[in-house]
């Protein structure tokens, strides 16, 4: 880590949220220049506020602004980058885009081109694994036709799962678990493939219920040294959405965790794979694990991983963008501890987990006491645009060992207060509770058997109406007051405070 | 002061009396006397002897959220008779589709005249990359759409109103 | 640190501000209650809001409320505790007070009565930590007469420091650099401790020009086990108090902590120490160390320790004073990385750091990405009172090596915004930005030889003034309008925004 | 719009003009184009060029701080031609002491009447555990003492009014 001058002079982040407030964090610490963009949604946002410099991209639609490769190499081009960090979403997995980064003389902080397209291809991918002797999910190893379709599933057996060649995020998924469904679950899966990738090729994968995801963490530096970096089990999902992660996962021994870290690195070291990158894996309640897929950039939930191995992944990003080596080995990596990321989405729990933009009126972020960290991208006051992802925090909690965690956890979250707008805080309350994840017996049907509400002590209640009635009293007295105004008690409040200030002057 | 709340479907009145930073609060025979101070926009402290509370007050009326300890409730306040509460569960009169999240309207799949089923779906918003199809609760005729696909529009914004079938029959030409 | 059930069901903490919601933290952790008692002048103070349940003290001045024992012992009698923790500062080193929670049968969490009685007299423990083998600073072993100080001085040599018997926070200290000025500074040090502490006798030490103050953390349990947990480097000093602390200290190497660790166990173990307790020493140029003190309570900086060792004190002190067994030995320590603490305290740094307690307006914590911490006692509005100590939050950075940390450290203070009173993050920056600091080659002396101003680039200045400039036009413009107020900018600010947030709904 | 600063010593005339968010800032003859947005009570996004800055402004006229980056910037802003400032810097009329910190009046250390040398202590404040002398910068005589011991005052408050030597001559009986 010692570091003889920054490794940059000056890095473009081609992302927004909370992601590009970590990639400026990462940058300030080593003394290089953050460069932002913005749409027109987001000229107040924070990655802009935080950042050293920033270029506009107009029209807040994604494909207009952050998606548009032009004017991102226009912005690095007119400020004088070096390179550019992707973040993850976006043109993160864009080979296209890493290639013109490339092109045009810049570092892009990932891997090659050449494996972001090998590992675009799921079943391209899974192809690469099998061949580098990592068990892959039976099944096909390249797009099935309908008629090919048939014959595979006869022989792997039912329940399938087709999914899209060039998949991701859910789309063009269907599990499948009769001959009956097959017929329209592949015509069903195909368009929405077409629609979504504009690639309307499918494959099948064998099914696995009560499964769990959990995905490995590698680093390989330009020079074919490479490590793995322990696990992150995320089989909390929600819709194939993942909601919370956690490292260690509790669900496999040493050995497998070894097992499994040492097929992602050869993988990886077989694809020629350079930077962070994270192999996925599906575990069966046998503990067979087999390979998934492979996602080619920072995930969401690094976090968790640096929370436990003290290594800041996105500054050994940078690091090893740049031509850094690694610097140490397999043997040097002794994770420590348990860590839990929760994601605070902008989204109603009570209400099917309904988009919940709009302006954040009041925010208490957690950040203090021992083992919290909150990676937000908004601020008090805010309008979380209507545009872009809903994710607006990582709130992440570590411990000693997982009870510490959790308990940590559960205190941070309490800490947590967001008014204006709702969030996915509820949620995580009633995952902290549930006994079959404090006991770290779960897998990804956990959020379908939380109970949809709990209920706290009579008192509690009480307390919940008595605020409430103080509220609307004081709304009441707002309006029937001399000064009145439409916006009640709040106004009242902060006519009382100012008046306050001034006299304490 | 006295305050009609819905909670989970239950109608509570709130009787709130107070005086200073003492309040007393009477619903459904019960009797509560505590102590609140504002600390700020939306966060109360509320105390009942000496057990402290942190209240965290959301109004959107007529919704109101009240954050507390690891919970929340949602409440649906019904302010000077008919608030928005009334509407939104339906008379015979025509029936308003309103926009439940902000978002920009991604397609109108009905036009005026059409005869909808429950259920059918209307209009597509889409926030956060997420689309959400706003459908109608009961059948009728769509009477009017207010929004076009490309706009932006709030919560709350009505984007289509249904005339129940029988009333379409009368007023239909 | 597997618990089967909390240690307490209720526990009071005699405090207020950062450190009570620090305590309220740990119980919130355990599952344990926690229980506030509060003066007037904090009903709305963080500490009450956190709390599972609050009691009144009354009157604001400290003697009447947070000193009142008898009224701390009605509170914890009447919300049914089981223990008392006093935190630091107000009764956490009072004897008598220890003492009286005992016979109350409750359990004090820190030492027994006995110890902070031995260790409260400075001459009885500088003979304690002698008859234990621990190098002391020459000098008297008991208060002294005028006579027997001129014999003395005479033979341990001038510089002296005089210090009062029972003293603590810089009171009745006097430096003397020859004969001329012993017999003022003896009659000026006698009087400022017998107003002081009630207790006029003083007695005098070597004095060490550019010295280094190491502490040193013990933990013992009531079984007579114990370990150290490293040191904590406090010579970032402003008139004998600490400014910023770090971990492990840039100025000693490993043979010199593990002799200054293996002598603060010996001492602690002599006195039949139990629970956390700190050694203070004193190292010279030469890295010769000599015992100045021994703190019997939690240090404002144990967070520092909890970095890198991973090791909650403050639950170990819950656990340690219910009688569990400490569970680890010296071998299982294993300090990582290193970490920085910022003492944020409501002083104007520019006006000879005069106190500025008021209204915080506006608050921006740092507490989002890796290795920040933020142990914080207030809250935007907040009125910070006049009556207690000025800090206000310990910011903490982690970082794998010193470096990192320091640059961490850097990048949150950048994050902490406060407006409404003065505190000292300017001062931060400065010490964070002086070479000697960097360096790690610094020593009591560093605060004098800061530079008093630093001067951004001509750039920085422009935007000051041109920041400077669109308030006061915004504040101009707001008179000037229709709905006057002599608020300004900011409440044209709100009407703005408030206005916007009704739009939006 | 023009406003007159002083800043460690200088006098800085600022010449401030805009049209929506974009400014321009003209001082000892230097031009500054910038855009800025207003971001909260405090804080401000200014952007000269694409260089882009959080600037923290605290305003408690007379005096206004302005946080950027690492840095802190004191100013003192003349208003009206007369404001506190001009007071402060003194001239030959009575001068006023004033409680540079919010706290409580421990006690009062010399009496109406009583005269003094530049520098005597006049009254003791005490916040946060910290004493606070406040001393006259001039001869003179005490005029008026505003407090007693035991009170409250806030930061700015007049704690005594002291006459200089010379007027206080032609004043005495």
């Amino acid at each position: 880590m010692k570091i003889t001058g920054p490794p940059f002079k000056r890095i473009l982040i081609a992302n927004r949220g909370e992601i590009a407030v970590r990639v400026i964090r990462a940058c300030r610490e080593m003394g290089i220049e953050s460069c932002s963009v913005y749409s027109d949604a987001d000229r107040r946002a924070l990655h802009v506020l935080m950042a050293d410099r920033a270029w506009p991209l107009g029209d807040p639609v994604s494909r207009n602004s952050y998606l548009n490769i032009e004017k991102i190499l226009d912005a690095a081009r007119a400020m004088d980058c070096e390179a550019i960090h992707p973040g993850y979403g976006f043109l993160a997995e864009n080979a296209g885009f890493a290639r013109q980064v490339e092109e045009s003389g810049l570092t892009f902080i990932g891997p090659p081109a050449a494996c972001i397209e090998a590992m675009g291809s799921k079943t391209a991918a899974r192809q690469a694994a099998s061949d580098a002797g990592v068990p892959v999910v039976p099944g096909a190893m390249s797009h099935v036709s309908e008629d090919e379709l048939e014959k595979l599933t006869g022989r792997i057996g039912y329940p399938v799962l087709l999914k899209a060649t060039a998949g991701g995020g859910g789309k063009g998924m269907r599990i499948v678990r009769d001959p009956q469904g097959l017929d329209a679950a592949f015509r069903g899966a195909s368009s929405e493939a077409g629609a979504a990738f504009a690639d309307s090729s499918v494959y099948v994968e064998k099914y696995f219920e009560n499964a769990h995801h959990i995905e490995v963490q590698v680093l390989f530096d330009n020079h074919g040294h490479g490590v793995y970096l322990g696990e992150r089990e995320c089989s909390v999902q929600r819709r194939y959405q993942k909601v919370l992660e956690e490292t260690p996962s509790p669900f496999i021994d040493d050995a497998i965790r070894a097992t499994m870290g040492e097929c992602a690195v050869r993988l990886a070291s077989a694809v020629g794979y350079r930077n962070a990158g994270t192999m996925e894996f599906l575990v069966d309640d046998q503990r067979n694990f087999y390979f998934l897929e492979m996602n080619t950039r920072l995930q969401v939930e690094h976090p968790v991983t640096e929370m436990v191995t003290s290594i800041d992944l996105v500054k050994e990003q940078i690091r090893l963008a740049a031509g850094d080596a690694l610097g140490y080995g397999q043997h040097d990596i002794h994770p420590r501890g348990h860590a839990i990321e929760c994601r605070i989405y902008a989204e109603d729990v009570e209400n099917d987990f309904l988009p919940s933009p709009g302006r954040i009126v009041r925010l208490d972020e957690p950040g203090g006491g021992p083992g919290i960290r909150n990676d937000s991208g908004v601020y008090e006051g805010f309008t979380v645009p209507i545009y872009y992802d809903p994710l607006i925090s990582k709130l992440v909690a570590w411990g000693r060992d997982r009870a510490e965690a959790i308990g940590r956890m559960r205190r941070a979250l309490r800490e947590y207060h967001v008014t204006g707008i709702k969030t996915t805080i509820p949620l995580m309350h009633m995952i902290l509770a549930h006994p079959g994840f404090v006991a770290g017996n779960y897998s990804t049907s956990l959020i379908d058997r939380l109970t949809a509400r709990r209920r706290g002590g009579e008192h509690v209640e009480d307390v919940a109406l008595a605020a409430l009635a103080v509220q609307l009293l004081e709304n009441r007295r707002a309006k029937s007051g001399p000064a009145s105004g439409s916006h009640g008690a709040a106004s009242a409040w902060k006519r009382f405070s100012r008046a306050e200030s001034l006299r304490k002057r | 002061m006295k305050f009609d709340v819905q909670y989970k479907g239950r109608a509570i009145r709130l009787d709130i009396t107070s005086e200073d930073s003492l309040y007393r609060l009477e619903y459904e025979g019960k009797k509560i006397g505590f102590r609140c101070e504002r600390i700020d926009e939306s966060c109360l402290s509320i105390m009942i002897g000496e057990k402290s509370y942190e209240a965290h007050v959301h109004a959107a009326p007529p919704a109101y959220g009240v954050q507390l300890q690891d919970l929340s409730y949602d409440f649906e306040v019904m302010e000077g008779g008919t608030g928005a509460a009334g509407v939104r569960r339906g008379g015979v009169g025509p029936h308003r589709i309103t926009a439940p999240m902000p978002g920009k309207v991604v397609s109108v799949l009905r036009a005026p005249g059409d005869a909808l089923k429950e259920g059918d779906g209307v209009v597509v918003i889409e926030a956060m990359k997420m689309q959400n199809e706003l459908r109608t609760p009961r059948a009728g005729t769509l009477k009017e759409i207010r929004v076009a696909a490309g706009e932006t529009v709030e919560s709350g914004a009505v984007v289509a109103i249904i005339v129940p079938a029988a009333q379409a029959k009368t007023d239909a030409v």
